[in-house]
């Protein structure tokens, strides 16, 4: 497979990185000693690795290409490769069942692991959820907000700031944390909508930054960069919880808000509503000219999409138990729309597994700490490069009619 | 052409990856807690702790643990993020830690707080100076062996009101959770003594390009002195433009540019510059020794908080010793009731968590070093 | 009054930094309609590059002016070539690809060569040597504006004349503008694509490492992170003036750049950024194109 | 269906359409008029401003000056000027594009059931809780969508995306698209571009099929042998400006209008 012309490529690229890394990762200056540290070794690595590299690729890449020219061959149509995917996700026959066993292992999960496990996975679900909400607005509706973790900090600071005040619980607040950040969304929508593409993107960037500046710098009201701190966990009708109990029932609280905004989205995606979005992504001049109000249509978009970061935010108050505006910058944003991007923009079930992936991920590959994001780098750049299309694509919902429909009848309330 | 492209990816990512390696540890018995920010851009202030409690722990091992017990390290990072503290501190708790040391900074310690509180376990950390985990009450369990901001605060407004005779002081910070907590209590103090006015009040942008808008707010507002809440690399901004300027403001900071680093970022233009940082302790015979053992063992100076770190790892350690037993109860006892030897000399803590005896000097860069001012 | 000039000075200042930073935004955004998320971080090579090898140069005794023209020199190169691989490996793959998937590309790479920079140099803040010195002449005024400002404005000057002759009059400006307009269009009649998107890469890059090495001498320091916050507001400063216009991406860093030291200036630096970003949401609700963006009206 | 409006009253009115692109004029105050049931067409060489009517009529560019006026048939006389796209397309004005927009990564059916989003009403709850309303509505936009396509011929391939449909098919599912938002008037605009003689030949019978069920339809073609059998009446343009009008018959020997072709290929498919 690797012919001679490969292996002078190989080096060639080889070369060129040598070069390329060469000031950053051979020499190190001490500018106080005044003394240069030559690190040759990693000029071997760096060579080494993307010889390496280089083939690798070009072997993938290779037999990727070989299994297309076999299919050309036996004439099979050039199908969709998510072929069993799509009857995966549509045949309720075939995914019931598996519904049910990832279903049970997430019930039984908080008695089989440890406390911190499921901490962390309250986190990753966290993030399920925040990603399904972003989901609504850029992979659904196709506008790029690069400020979403703004709606995310409304939430938890109306649940720190509401309870400081007021006394409000966490269930009073979840509600109240999800309505304000749409409300937010209503707010910020209405002058930034009308802007195309990037300009919406750096706007909404603004706003997340402009959030997250006033929360530090008011400090008559949001206390400023020291934070809130004390806020309460869910309570449960009054009872005294120990730490492991409340963490095992905020993972459960997670999951049933998880299946909550599934069934929600879900149901959205398929409405009237949810078609209007997916047409607005696709061609906002036709999507207006059949009579869908782009405005409104956007506006609906931003405020739900908000909605579920705000309660996310309620939870995540609750379950830090302390919020500073340092959580809030514009990296989570990113995190948030990578995990959007990742899943298949649009796709449900992709956008769930890409946050899984990327939350629990880094946790467990705690022993490289210093190169998690490096690697996270790395992978949403390879992701996109050999998948630009995400991990899952998006998929429609089928209809089946019955042929025998008396078109006639419908015919008249038709005029 | 398409194929070279795909393969450089690849390789970019991988090549760069396979250049760098880790490493890990286990044991036994009375397990300590070291959590703090051991990657990122905070490292810096993390890392010294744990090489200030392997180094403790070294010894202790070696002279056959604390009665009889060997003493096992349990290294958790928290990237100093409040969200990520809670679950490095649950991952602490739920691996059954004795007592920890951290966190390092203070909005991931507020966060961690209540878990180790509902789990009973005693937390001391070397570095997180927000008054309110002492002052609030709402933390029993936690202890640190650095003093608070406010105290920082009035050493530095005393300073310069009593020892300066300043008038007019600006107040900046840099709106971070330490530079601006500080900076509140040094307009409150400033204002409270009434012997000077606050001519300024003003947070700046971190990382921001350039201060020269606000280097000419405060040459208008003809401040004598400047306070200035944050870390060395602002403060070096800051005080490179004064001076470029023709300023001769007097610049008087926080343990956040007490660092060897802002002098020699900033060069020249540090010459003069106060700064507030723990008592010299370098005459201390138990400082001495930590300091040059680190030099010994890692080859390079220790990192910033090191002895409040040497101080923590003792003062917990030899609290276990004296209680018998790892009951939080009977080691908040021993810390509240007997003296230990740091290297910040003997030390018990007040009802609050406080450290007696820890307390803030006032340094100035003089022939670019940090000199104690008497 | 006095105050009034020395904070439009300041503003001038800033303003000139984020041009130099905006540049290379607008170009790339001009040719290929990306958000260059990465190239903050091209920016930052070029100040590490230009920190390295300055500092080595001064270990071994060379002469100011040699390590000044030495080490802008190996910053333009360096940072091009990281500009251009970035371009081959990141977003070349993409050409075709929905909208979005460049973007994150983009955003994963700066994220990827801010953690490279870290672990392979340092987290710590390195004090950047003052390759600028201060100039007799200047010492009148040095209250009002430093040397180093002086060299920037000069610069951005400058930069800004060269590359809008380079843009309007020469042969591979031209095919730039072409490849802007109608990318297949410019296939058709000959412009070889790849390398004019190469170039303009390049070209972007270079202005970036040689900002890069005149703002960490005027602030007299660097670390892994100055791309990501000079990044975004140059970024804004792209879009205030209309992205894709070179004219524009000056005019809006200069906007910038005065808005927000005469926000620090009349009413406090607390708010500077809320203000730069609220002038910029403003701008775009009348100009949704930006001041001096082309208010494209699409074909139906 | 027809009230007692007299078939003299027009429609849609347009008089003195004018639209200026920064110093261009694209379209010269141009008059055009619609009768209940007819078919007109509108025809001229590339770059007359055929698109720009279609455009300014929806909604889509904002005309410099002009009166666009609609009369549903009964009813009081109504501006459209100002008016956004999606209030143009409430007032029974569908539209195809030149340059097909579908929706591509939705099916087939979605393409069609979008087009009835301005003459439903289900809101946001509703799409949550699927009350008994809502669900009665979204069944009767997937039947009434399966009808239209039944009628126009892609009913087997309901559950296919739309970019994977061969391009005549492409076509007469923006057909389909603009139906299904109950207009009275259609604006099609060079549906038989690209199309072989075969599909043409269809595309006529559908077109002829469409008006017979009392719809009013605007045209814009090139094939000449298609606007001569289905045009009731014919405006000619060219440069902005209206050259010529009348029954085909009238405008085929029109000198002003054998003038603007003259050196252009006629399209005679």
């Amino acid at each position: 497979m690797i012919s001679l012309k490969d292996l002078k490529n190989a080096f060639l690229v080889s070369l060129w990185f040598v070069f390329l890394t060469f000031p950053l990762m051979v020499i190190k200056v001490n500018p106080f000693e005044r003394t240069i540290d030559w690190r040759w070794q990693n000029m071997g690595y760096v060579a080494a690795g993307s010889f390496i590299c280089y083939l690798a690729s070009r072997f993938f890449l290779a037999s990727k290409a070989a299994k297309q020219k076999k299919q050309k061959l036996l004439d099979i149509p050039d199908k969709p490769k998510s072929d069993w995917q799509q009857r995966l996700l549509s045949e309720p026959r075939l995914y019931l069942p598996v519904l049910g066993v990832i279903l049970a292992i997430l019930l039984i999960f908080p008695q089989i692991f440890s406390t911190y496990q499921i901490n962390i996975m309250i986190t990753a679900l966290m993030y399920v959820v925040l990603g399904l909400g972003l989901n609504i607005v850029v992979g659904v509706a196709g506008l790029l907000d690069l400020g979403y973790v703004a709606f995310y900090a409304v939430g938890a600071y109306s649940y720190a700031l509401l309870n400081l005040h007021f006394g409000l619980g966490f269930w009073a607040v979840l509600p109240i944390g999800g309505l304000l950040a749409a409300g937010f969304g209503i707010i910020l929508g209405f002058p930034v909508l009308r802007l195309r593409g990037d300009y919406l993107a750096i706007v909404t960037l603004g706003f997340g930054e402009i959030i997250r500046l006033i929360l530090e710098n008011w400090n008559d009201f949001s206390r400023g960069p020291s934070g809130i701190s004390n806020i309460p966990r869910p309570g449960f009708f009054g009872m005294e919880m120990t730490l492991n109990q409340s963490i095992s029932y905020l993972y459960y609280l997670m999951i049933a808000l998880v299946i909550f905004t599934i069934f929600v989205v879900n149901r959205l995606q398929n409405s009237r509503i949810g078609r209007a979005w997916f047409a607005l992504r696709e061609d906002e001049i036709a999507c207006q000219a059949m009579g869908i109000d782009k405005t409104r249509t956007k506006l609906s978009a931003f405020s739900l999409g908000a909605f579920w970061a705000g309660m996310v935010g309620v939870i995540f108050a609750a379950k830090t138990t302390f919020v500073n505006p340092a959580s809030f910058t514009f990296l989570e944003s990113a995190i948030i729309l990578c995990i959007v991007v990742l899943g298949g923009m649009g796709s449900i079930i992709g956008v769930i597994i890409a946050a899984l992936i990327l939350m629990l991920l880094p946790e467990y590959l705690r022993a490289f700490s210093d190169y998690r994001m490096l690697v996270f780098g790395a992978t949403l750049v390879l992701m996109m490069v050999f998948c630009p299309l995400g991990i899952i694509s998006t998929v429609r919902r089928t209809y089946t009619i019955d042929k025998n429909l008396k078109t006639s009848n419908d015919r008249e309330d038709y005029t | 052409m398409n194929f070279s492209t795909k393969m450089f990816s690849l390789l970019s990512a991988v090549a760069l990856t396979v250049a760098f390696s880790t490493g890990a540890m286990a044991g036994d018995v009375i397990k300590i807690g070291i959590a703090g920010a051991h990657s990122g851009d905070l490292a810096s202030y993390g890392l010294p702790t744990v090489k200030a409690a392997e180094l403790v722990v070294k010894h202790i091992n070696e002279k056959g643990g604390i009665n009889g017990s060997k003493v096992e390290l349990m290294v958790e990072d928290d990237v100093c993020k409040p969200e990520v503290a809670t679950n490095t501190a649950t991952k602490l708790v739920s691996g059954g830690v004795n007592v920890v040391i951290g966190h390092i900074c203070s909005g991931a310690t507020k966060a961690a707080l209540p878990i180790y509180n509902e789990a009973d376990v005693i937390v001391m950390s070397p570095s997180a100076t927000n008054p309110a985990l002492t002052q609030s009450g709402d933390y029993p369990n936690f202890y640190r062996t650095i003093a608070s901001d406010d105290a920082q605060a009035r050493t530095e407004v005393d300073f310069a009101v009593n020892v300066l005779k300043a008038k007019k002081i600006a107040v900046i910070h840099d709106k971070g959770d330490y530079g601006k907590g500080l900076a509140e209590f040094a307009k409150l103090f400033i204002e409270q003594g009434a012997k000077a006015e606050v001519v300024l009040y003003e947070g700046i942008t971190p990382g921001a390009v350039d201060y020269s808008a606000v280097v000419q707010k405060i040459k208008r507002s003809r401040a004598d002195a400047i306070i200035f809440g944050g870390y060395h690399p602002e403060a070096s901004k800051i005080i490179t433009q004064i001076r470029k300027k023709k300023m001769d403001t007097i610049f008087i900071s926080d343990d956040g540019v007490k660092d060897n680093t802002f002098i020699k970022v900033a060069g020249k233009y540090a010459e003069g510059v106060y700064a507030t940082g723990p008592a010299d302790v370098s005459s201390n015979p138990i400082t001495k020794q930590y300091r040059e053992e680190h030099m010994k063992v890692y080859g390079s100076e220790p990192g910033a908080f090191f002895d409040n770190a040497v101080a923590a790892a003792i003062v917990l350690t030899n609290a276990i010793e004296k209680a018998g037993s790892t009951d939080p109860k009977a080691i908040a006892k021993v810390l509240h009731t007997q003296i230990a030897e740091t290297p910040f000399g003997e030390i018990m803590f007040d009802e609050k968590g406080d450290a007696i005896g820890v307390g803030f000097s006032m340094y100035q860069v003089k022939d670019g070093k940090y000199v104690q001012v008497k | 009054m006095e105050y009034f000039i020395e904070l439009f000075f300041s503003g001038l200042t800033r303003g000139s930094i984020y041009a130099l930073i905006a540049l290379g935004y607008t170009m790339v955004y001009g040719i290929i309609g990306l958000i260059n998320f990465a190239h903050g971080e091209i920016y930052m090579i070029g100040a590490f590059t230009s920190f390295i090898v300055a500092t080595v140069l001064s270990i071994l005794g060379f002469p100011l002016l040699a390590i000044f023209v030495i080490a802008a020199l190996a910053a333009a190169v360096w940072s091009s070539a990281y500009g251009f691989t970035v371009e081959k490996l990141a977003y070349k793959p993409l050409r075709n690809a929905p909208r979005l998937s460049p973007l994150i590309s983009a955003i994963g790479m700066s994220i990827f060569l801010q953690n490279y920079v870290l672990l392979a140099q340092t987290s710590d803040f390195m004090p950047f040597p003052q390759l600028i010195p201060e100039f007799g002449f200047m010492e009148p005024i040095a209250g009002i504006i430093g040397s180093s400002d002086l060299v920037i404005l000069l610069t951005t000057a400058v930069v800004m004349v060269i590359l809008t002759w380079l843009i309007k009059f020469t042969r591979i400006g031209k095919a730039m503008r072409a490849t802007a307009q109608d990318r297949t269009m410019a296939m058709l009649v000959g412009i070889n694509v790849n390398h004019v998107i190469s170039v303009t890469f390049i070209i972007g890059s270079a202005l970036a490492a040689i900002g890069g090495l005149l703002i960490a001498s005027h602030v007299g320091q660097i670390n892994f992170f100055i791309g990501f916050i000079a990044g975004i507001k140059a970024f804004t400063a792209a879009v205030l003036g209309g992205i894709g216009s070179i004219p524009g991406a000056v005019l809006g860093s200069f906007i910038l750049g005065l808005t927000e030291a005469f926000a620090t200036g009349y009413v406090s630096s607390d708010y500077e950024d809320v203000f730069a970003f609220s002038l910029l949401v403003l701008i775009l609700i009348f100009r949704p194109s930006g001041l001096l963006g082309k208010a494209t009206i699409e074909k139906v | 269906m027809t009230e007692k409006t007299t078939p003299d009253t027009p429609i849609l009115e347009v008089s003195g359409l004018t639209m200026d692109f920064g110093g261009i004029r694209a379209l010269d105050h141009l008059d055009l008029r619609i009768r209940q049931g007819e078919i007109v067409a509108l025809i001229g060489p590339n770059g007359a401003g055929k698109t720009t009517v279609f455009n300014c009529l929806t909604g889509i560019y904002k005309p410099t000056s002009g009166e666009l006026l609609r009369t549903p048939t009964g009813l009081a006389t109504r501006r459209l000027n100002g008016l956004k796209p999606n209030k143009v397309t409430q007032q029974g004005l569908a539209r195809t594009f030149q340059n097909i927009r579908l929706f591509p990564n939705m099916t087939v059916l979605e393409n069609v059931m979008i087009g009835r989003h301005c003459r439903t009403r289900a809101t946001v709850l509703g799409a949550i809780f699927r009350d008994r309303k809502t669900v009665r509505e979204e069944k009767k936009i997937v039947a009434l969508a399966y009808s239209i396509l039944k009628k126009i011929g892609l009913a087997d391939m309901i559950n296919e995306f739309a970019k994977n449909l061969p391009y005549g098919a492409q076509r007469r599912l923006e057909i389909a698209r603009a139906l299904a938002t109950d207009p009275t008037i259609l604006l099609l605009d060079e549906p038989a571009a690209g199309m072989n003689p075969h599909e043409t030949a269809e595309l006529d019978e559908l077109i002829t099929g469409i008006r017979d069920d009392g719809l009013s339809i605007l045209l814009i073609e090139h094939d000449m042998k298609l606007v001569m059998s289905l045009s009731d009446h014919i405006f000619v343009m060219d440069y902005g400006k209206k050259i010529a009008e009348g029954s085909p018959n009238n405008v085929r020997n029109n000198p002003a209008v054998i003038k603007a072709y003259l050196g252009e290929d006629v399209e005679d498919a």
